[in-house]
This record gives C-alpha cells, sequence and structure tokens, in this order.
C-alpha cells in the first residue's frame, strides 16, 4: 500500500509542473519569427508546397539524418539480439487461399502508394517516412500470408547502405554546390507545383524513405524469426 | 461538431487507456492500444497536422499492433515448447 | 460551408459516424472473446476512414484525403495480425 | 486548444500509472506507447493556433501573408520522426522483454531477483 501511496504522490506533484506550464503560458495568436520566416520565405527558397517537408528535409536536414542514425541503430540492436535461432520452434498454420491471393494482389498497389507518397512528399502530406512504412507494411502482409517464405537479407543490407550512403553523399554535394551541408538548391529548383521540382528534395526524400523502409523490414524479419 | 467530436473521442481514448492497462487478457490491452493511436490520428487531423497523422496512422494501427504480437508469439512458442 | 442544408447534412452525418465508433468501442469494452474485439477495432477503422473524409469536406482541404488513403490501404493489417495469431500462424 | 493538452497530459499520467504500478512486463511496454502518445499530442498541439489551417500550399493561395494563415510547422516536423523512432525503440524493448522470458521463464518484474536483496 506504501508503494500506492509514494506513487500517486509522484503523479501528483507531476500535475502540478504541468499545471502550473499551462497556467502561465499565455496562448498565443501569432506565430514567432523563426515559424514566419520558414512558413514565408520557404515556398520562394525551397521551392517546397508542403512546409513540413521544407522543414524536416531542408532547414533541419541535418536533425533528420541523426533521427536515421538512430533508428539504424535501434534496427541494429533487434537484429543483434535476435541473432542464432536455431531451435525447433513448431511450425506456424499456413494462411487461408484467400489471404493469399488477396496479399498478391495487394502488394504491388501498397508498394506503388508507398513510392507515391515518398516521390510526392514536397507537394502533398507525406514523405519518406510515411512511404517507408507504408512499403514495410506491404512486406508485413507478405509475412503474414506466407509466413515460411524467407527474405533476402543481403539484399535488404545492400539497399539500406547504399540508400544511406547516397543520402550523405547529396548532403556533402549540397556542402560542395550549394549554400551548406543537406543543402537541397544544388539541383535546380524548377517550377513551382510539378513534380521535378524543389531542388533535390524527391532525392533526398526517396533515399530516406528507401532506408525508413528496409530498416523496418529487417526488424520485422528479425522479429518475426524462423 | 468539432468540439463535440473532440470530446467524444476524447473520452474513448482515455477509456481506451484504462482498458489497456487494466484488460485481463494481454492481446486485449494491445488492440487498445490500436485504438488509441487511431483515435489520436484523427486528433492530429483536427489539429492541422496532416503529416503526423499519416505517419501515426500507418504505424500505430498497423506495424505497432504487428511488433507486440510478433513478441508475444514468441512468448508463446517458448511456453509452448515448454511445456509439452 | 454554403448554404444551411449542407451544413446540417454534415452535421448529421459527423453525429452517425460518432455515433457508429461509441457503439463499435462499447462491444469492444464488453466483448466476451478476442474475437469480438478485433471485429470491433475493424469497424472503428472503417468509421475512421469516413470521419478523415468527413473532416476534409468540412475543413476545406482536399489533401486531407491523402490520410484517408493511406489508412485505407494500411489498416487491415491489424486485424489480419490478430486473426492470424489466434490461428497460431504468425 | 487547451482541452487538447489536458488529454494528452492525461494519457502521459495514465502511461505513468502503468508503468509503476503493473507486474507484466510487456504491459509496461504498452504503458510507455500510452506515454509516448500523449508527448506527440502535447507537442503537436503547441503548434496549433485556432483558425488557421495545415502547412500546405495549393494552387489558389496567395503567397504573401501566409504566416498569417498557417499553423506552426516545427512540431510537425520533429513529432513526424519521433513517431517511426518510437516504433524502433518499442521494438528493441520487445525484443528485450523476449531475451528476459526465454532466460526467467516468467514476465512477471516481482520475480526478477538479480538486482534485489
Amino acid at each position: 500500500m506504501a508503494k500506492y501511496f509514494v506513487i500517486i504522490i509522484l503523479l501528483i506533484l507531476l500535475f502540478l509542473i504541468f499545471w502550473n506550464l499551462q497556467k502561465n503560458t499565455a496562448p498565443r495568436n501569432r506565430l514567432d519569427l523563426l515559424s514566419s520566416r520558414y512558413i514565408d520565405q520557404g515556398p520562394r527558397e525551397v521551392g517546397s508546397a508542403n512546409l513540413v517537408t521544407a522543414v524536416v528535409v531542408a532547414y533541419r536536414g541535418f536533425d533528420t539524418l541523426g533521427e536515421v542514425i538512430v533508428l539504424f541503430l535501434a534496427a541494429t540492436g533487434v537484429g543483434f539480439l535476435m541473432q542464432k535461432r536455431q531451435k525447433a520452434y513448431p511450425k506456424s498454420n499456413p494462411a487461408s487461399e484467400i489471404l493469399r491471393t488477396g496479399s498478391d494482389v495487394l502488394l504491388p498497389v501498397i508498394i506503388l502508394t508507398g513510392t507515391y507518397i515518398f516521390l510526392h512528399g514536397h507537394l502533398t502530406p507525406g514523405g519518406g517516412f510515411q512511404g517507408g512504412v507504408v512499403i514495410a507494411s506491404g512486406f508485413l502482409l507478405q509475412f503474414l500470408a506466407r509466413p515460411e517464405s524467407r527474405i533476402k537479407v543481403r539484399k535488404l543490407h545492400f539497399i539500406e547502405s547504399i540508400s544511406g550512403f547516397f543520402y550523405v553523399l547529396s548532403g556533402l554535394a549540397g556542402l560542395i554546390l550549394a549554400g551548406g551541408f543537406l543543402d537541397s538548391r544544388f539541383l535546380p529548383l524548377g517550377k513551382w507545383g510539378e513534380l521535378i521540382s524543389a531542388g533535390a528534395i524527391p532525392l533526398i526524400y526517396s533515399f530516406i524513405g528507401l532506408k525508413v523502409g528496409s530498416e523496418l523490414v529487417g526488424i520485422l524479419n528479425n522479429l518475426k524469426g524462423d | 461538431m468539432i468540439m463535440v467530436s473532440f470530446y467524444i473521442l476524447g473520452i474513448i481514448i482515455l477509456l481506451a487507456a484504462i482498458l489497456a492497462i487494466y484488460a485481463r487478457n494481454i492481446v486485449t490491452a494491445i488492440i487498445s492500444t490500436g485504438v488509441i493511436s487511431l483515435l489520436v490520428s484523427i486528433l492530429f487531423l483536427l489539429l492541422a497536422a496532416p503529416d503526423v497523422a499519416m505517419t501515426e496512422a500507418a504505424i500505430g494501427s498497423g506495424l505497432t499492433t504487428m511488433v507486440f504480437l510478433y513478441a508475444y508469439n514468441r512468448i508463446r512458442r517458448i511456453r509452448e515448447r515448454n511445456d509439452g | 460551408m454554403g448554404n444551411n442544408l449542407t451544413e446540417i447534412i454534415y452535421n448529421v452525418s459527423a453525429l452517425i459516424a460518432l455515433g457508429a465508433m461509441v457503439t463499435a468501442f462499447l462491444r469492444m469494452i464488453i466483448g466476451p472473446t478476442i474475437a469480438d474485439r478485433a471485429v470491433a477495432l475493424d469497424a472503428m477503422t472503417l468509421v475512421t476512414i469516413s470521419l478523415i473524409a468527413f473532416l476534409t469536406l468540412l475543413l476545406q482541404r482536399k489533401v486531407y484525403l491523402d490520410v484517408a488513403i493511406v489508412y485505407a490501404l494500411i489498416s487491415f493489417l491489424g486485424v489480419i495480425a490478430v486473426a492470424r495469431f489466434l490461428d497460431k500462424g504468425l | 486548444m487547451r482541452e487538447m493538452a489536458f488529454l494528452g497530459f492525461a494519457l502521459v499520467l495514465l502511461g505513468f500509472w502503468a508503468m509503476l504500478t503493473r507486474k507484466n512486463i510487456l504491459r509496461i511496454i504498452i504503458g510507455f506507447t500510452i506515454i509516448d502518445s500523449g508527448i506527440h499530442l502535447i507537442i503537436v498541439n503547441l503548434g496549433y493556433l485556432p483558425g488557421r489551417t495545415a502547412p500546405i500550399l495549393e494552387k489558389g493561395m496567395r503567397v504573401g501573408d501566409l504566416s498569417k494563415h498557417f499553423v506552426d510547422p516545427i512540431p510537425s516536423a520533429l513529432v513526424l520522426t519521433a513517431i517511426v523512432i518510437g516504433l524502433a525503440v518499442t521494438a528493441l524493448m520487445l525484443v528485450y522483454a523476449v531475451r528476459i522470458y526465454e532466460r526467467k521463464r516468467t514476465l512477471n518484474i516481482d520475480k526478477y531477483r538479480e538486482l534485489k536483496w
């Protein structure tokens, strides 16, 4: 009982901190300077219609590189902890005919949609992270329909490494040809609102999408085991 | 209308969180976690953040449920191998 | 939000969708077996898609429909996962 | 919206409650996921201004006074990556839970006696 008492006191203190923060913060009715600058100058400077994409890829691209590295470390940790699984588990039951046929029909559609999402990241909501997750979901459907199938891990690691390599390489190209590291303006900005526009943003987001998708497929493959 | 839907969704989210904490079966708790992500993504749309809503929709309802179920499936297999 | 009739239709459809959500969640709370809860989750995903489409209409931004597309394409995975888990096929 | 912040904080408190009082290790990880959702809600709410719309340009919008019509894009950009990282971290914790179960044959954290005396 003493434990519950301590926990309740802890949560009440936490709530008091939040209450003070909430009470003493005036509600905002205008943006601060940094956000206003991003919003006002973003379409002209970077050429992206989706300003969240402009912040993620162009203005704060270095943070995104860090996030991708954290994701890579977590995937490596999962793979490291799940290695050497040779013990005999019971075989899993095969899936029904409907699920197998349906997954065969749906897999190309899902992968096409994922590609659409990360190629149009500068025009519509979405981008590399969402597209990668959608592609990983397609492979997950394949795992569910055929539990005994194997995925080619060497190819997966190849895609992951090559996309990460090109991501950093495009950052270096921005350093040499444009303003700074991960500056997306080393390609021409093009006409606003078209698919091939906004400098290197579609290229960089494609690399991020491939990397995130292959890492998530790797995590799921490791968790699935044999 | 937006405030009405916010209140209803908020009450459902809180009830789903309580169900996730106190449900007796762990699979029920996993499904309730999926429901929380599902409804939180509508709230992100109300907060005018469609990118975040899309990420939460793709990850929260599909992949998180999946990861939990894979892990629990491994635990179940270890338990069955030990018993039988 | 043009004339009065469209507004009434929007509100009524949103109320119907919210009612469907609440009833599906009631089944989720009282459902005795896991299969009941999985079906309730499926119903809630469908209602969620319709609510997102409703918000697209109400807030007058057609880019929000992309979220509904992704949702419709992905969200059935959770239900299939639960079904395969109950089938011992994961 | 002020109510949205309170909802997010209620989720954070419920998640902490789950993490501190439950014994099952999977239940603790579920509590972590709930905390994640609540914190994302709070951070996105920080960038919301009432009556404004999503920061995505469409044809027909006038460039120039956009900062009077759009919400803040920076919290959205932060949360976008944080959700993906949250999934990877959840997977890592679940893998640890599986390994612990393999070694100890139990999920109850009261039965792990290495750090007790």
